[in-house]
């Protein structure tokens, strides 16, 4: 039960149920859309980029609160931010879920966050099968950044 | 209440623990689990008597030959059939796919209709789809009444002599619904199109006499119904299958070779392309073996009585919605169900905590799903090991779940 | 000598007595012994992970797709691949036909020519009859040497831009020849044809390394190669691959299924639909770590002193004669021979009273038979666990055969 | 060994190697062939009938020496026979080979045979995977017998 508790806080009940930036974009914006065939969750993104700088964002989709919590966060972690910072959130935050080597960058001894609300799903760790839940939006915004970069 | 506790102890995965938790096996519609009958017929197999089939004079490839022969004879006699129409093939899909391909690629063209229902696998769509690319037929869908079954209502005006196949589920593995199997199959014989039957669902859970069904073709799988992974069947009438081309070509097959063309063996081995699953058609056989000794009937009644105490606690939940007929002779054993905003597999993950296995997902019925709207459900299905108890730890595991995402 | 006796106690139906001899199993071709490793292997997946794969959240489906996709893994990098392109199917013969509809349907039209060799199994000729005739493509045959080998001295006028396909054994089933790969895989590529490797009889019997070989396909089976029946692999190119339809439709395969269109998930999933060979991959993986651990070069090298041993002694025997190569460079440890007018199955019988297992037949391989002029060869094989001493058997009794039949 | 001497008893063999009526008939004739595919086994009949008499006979193929001797020793049983007689040998023949039911009519105890030399391929019960090399000539001669009803 603690593993669970720490699984469904309660920032990532607020997540799901109250996805930042839903929607879609209007302006100038690359798509992308992220699909896990084996559950059925999808992820759609929009970004603007504008000088380098994410300006703005909206996602839709369905999915599990893990897949949309992780969505909905990655959404205020990255509005307002140039794009080598937003890559370099994405690398923490694999990190962070041991999706890509490297030392974890949230310290639990260590005062203030380098991952802000993001470090919440650190709970999904315990739980091996969702750890791709909560990587979906990220792989999904990977592929919007290479979209972006090979328009330009 | 039919008490079949005593045969968990055939099953030794059953004395397993799952987090802690001992195992409630909740997913038989996914996979079943197997007796130790069905593991000591195949390891005996292979430690005893292991060889090639049907080509040997020696005696292990007599004596394999001879097991594999009779357990062919052992699941067409559980169907009511005879073993020459008996085909062994990889599973359900397999032999859904070798209709399609065999039948459907020689007998269908432009402007064709195949009608399918909605409720169906994906199983028994995405193989039409490719024969329509092919052939350029038209796939044709029924819908569901407000009960959840097939809505047959439309039948009569969709029928015409354009209708070649109707191919149906004879129990759906998302709603647990059974299908309307006299009404297609007749409405099927009145167009001259052929009735597929998947009966991936019903085999398993049904007394099956597929002779008086009168379908033209049938299609199980044996991991669904206490047999191994990787061997399935697929059933059809005589003067279909003699007139069917085979669609894998390969030894065993054949009559005769010429280097440009060949003539096919007599059906079964038309269709057995290969060296044949062989220690899983022992198995196989040792699973239908078991499954007659309990007897039918008995599992039945067991199922059902498991589901109606299911579906009784499970509305007692709140939030908790049901997709599948209420009515406990309309279906089997197999319950989606959605529970207020909680998504499937978060259902699933809380679950497993406490040792019980549903499933979550689309459960390769993605039409389904979108017909009723929803991307996923959580699913338990039942088999002759389970028992009410293990509803109870369901229903306890559900209300955790509420808890956990604040469902008051 | 390579003594690889020890593991014969790997083996538990080598202990079995045939007809009160003990066995003399010398019929690998058509299938291998397990090692008790193996069938542990998919024992303990029965008796603590059984699950279907893929799709669940529960502890089973994830420790059972970890099995299922850890085994592919194995079998990919024994084969020295990436496990993303090693597609488990039922068996050679599936793969070859996967590849003949998948890619053949798909790209071969009227007047192309697909060549194969006067060596192939019946696997690697009808499904390529059927391509040919769905499609209005050709068969085109090369022949063979006075040593038994392909001969390749037509290739060249042979070869022109209709030729689409080539496609060939590594090892032929009959004779024991080795293919010419090189050869034929650089024809293929030099008109843009597709090369096709048929290794049924080499994966098991060599280290192959398939990115080296360069060729765009390749097919086998677990069952000779100590794995079990019921799997095998085909592997391709990745563009190839990807760019190729499947054949089967079903679920597990798709990426989204809408009602008359569907997308398909990425290779290797692509070509699996339906529940796949969980337990058989499983006991696949055990095969190949089994193999590894004894070295495939060990293994090489005990099959050619057996080999060596085998053509020797049986060259002392009068009115034998050898279809097949005589230098061992040129071949593996199939032996087919005929012994005067002895026809083979009453070689088989009479054998088969010692305890020793020899096929008897056409081999599934009658335009090759047609090609020698006889109706039927005997055929010993041999795998890591036969000895000198078997050979010694066999010998004496052939001389007994042929004193039952008078030969003076 | 003793089954094996048994099995292939000089008879047999010399029908084997000298097979009586090898070719193929002229005049009017009824033509049938049987194959065992799983062991390649070929047996080709031809059978002239005049007024309800099996009055011709020729066989070719090739095959194991129980497929040919048994075809051979069919060849002497058969011509010159009424067809009601040529039945009834199949039928004895096929309960001697245990393919169909019935008392035994070969009695090792009892003088004088019933299906001539026939007989000598009572050994090939111990072999049960031989049996239908054994049946195949027979199998051949009952399919020939119908076309010629039919014909009628
Ligand atoms: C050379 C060759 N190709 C193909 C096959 C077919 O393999 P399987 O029967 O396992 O599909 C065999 C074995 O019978 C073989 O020896
Ligand atoms: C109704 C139905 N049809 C077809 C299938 C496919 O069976 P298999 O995966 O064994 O080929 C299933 C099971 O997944 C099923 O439930």
């Amino acid at each position: 039960m603690a593993d669970l508790d720490e699984l469904y806080r309660g920032i990532i009940l607020d997540h799901y149920r109250n996805p930042r930036r839903k929607g879609t974009l209007d302006g100038d914006h690359v798509h992308a859309e992220g699909l896990n065939p084996s559950c059925g969750d999808e992820f759609f993104l929009d970004i603007a980029i504008d000088d380098g700088v994410v300006t703005d964002a909206a996602m839709d989709g369905q999915g599990c609160s893990i897949s949309q919590a992780s969505g909905s966060m990655m959404m205020d972690a990255i509005v307002g931010k140039p794009i080598d910072e937003v890559r370099d959130i994405a690398h923490k935050f694999r990190i962070m879920m041991s999706i890509e080597e490297g030392d974890n960058p949230v310290d639990q001894e260590r005062p203030g966050s380098v991952l802000g609300d993001l470090e919440a799903l650190q709970g999904v760790r315990k739980f091996p099968v969702r750890i791709k839940c909560a990587d979906l939006a990220w792989v999904t915004l990977t592929d919007a950044l290479e979209r972006a970069e090979s328009r330009t | 209440m039919s008490d079949l506790s005593a045969l968990r102890a055939d099953f030794p995965i059953l004395a397993r623990e799952v987090n802690g938790k001992p195992l409630v096996y909740l997913d038989s519609a996914a996979t079943t689990q197997k007796p130790q009958s069905v593991l000591d017929a195949m390891d005996s197999y292979y430690k005893h008597s292991n060889a090639n089939v049907h080509r040997g004079a020696h005696t292990l490839a007599a004596e394999a030959t001879e097991l594999y022969e009779s357990a062919r004879g052992k699941v067409a006699s559980f169907i009511g059939a005879s073993p020459d129409q008996l085909v062994f093939t990889r599973g359900t899909t397999t032999s859904l796919n070798f209709i399609a391909y065999g039948w459907g690629l020689n007998n269908l063209s432009r402007g064709d209709k195949i009608i399918v229902t909605i409720m169906e696998h994906h199983a028994n769509i995405v193989p039409w789809q490719l024969i329509a690319k092919y052939t350029g037929a038209e796939l044709v869908y029924l819908e569901l009444d407000d009960e959840f079954c097939v809505d047959t209502s439309e039948l009569e005006t969709l029928l015409d002599d354009r209708v070649k196949v109707v191919a149906f589920a004879g129990m759906s593995n998302v709603t647990g619904a059974l299908g309307p199997i006299e009404i297609l199959t007749q409405a099927a014989a009145s167009v001259g199109a052929i009735s597929v039957l998947d009966a991936a669902q019903l085999v398993p859970h049904a007394q099956v006499d597929v002779e008086a069904l009168g379908v033209d073709f049938m299609a199980f799988s044996a991991h669904k119904m206490l047999g191994p992974t990787g061997i399935g069947a697929l059933w059809g009438k005589a003067d279909l299958l003699a007139s069917m081309e085979p669609t894998e070509g390969g030894g065993e097959m054949i009559n005769v070779v010429e280097r440009h063309t060949s003539t096919w063996a007599p059906v079964p081995h038309k269709f057995e392309a290969g060296t044949p699953p062989i220690a899983e058609a022992v198995g196989f056989g040792a699973a239908v073996d078991y499954l007659a000794a309990v007897g039918m009937d008995t599992l039945r009644d067991h199922e059902r009585e498991l589901t109606t105490y299911a579906l009784e606690r499970l509305s007692e939940i709140p939030d908790l919605t049901i997709y599948g007929p209420k009515d406990v002779t309309k279906r089997g054993g197999a319950i989606s169900f959605q529970l207020g905003d909680i998504h499937a597999h978060d259902i699933a993950t809380i679950l497993d905590q406490d040792g019980i296995a549903v499933r979550a997902g689309h459960h390769c019925a993605r039409p389904l799903m979108k017909y009723f709207g929803v991307a996923a459900t959580a699913r338990a299905s039942f088999y002759l090991y389970n028992t009410t108890k293990e509803i109870d730890h369901l229903v306890a595991s559900l209300h955790t779940a509420r808890g956990l995402f604040g469902l008051a």
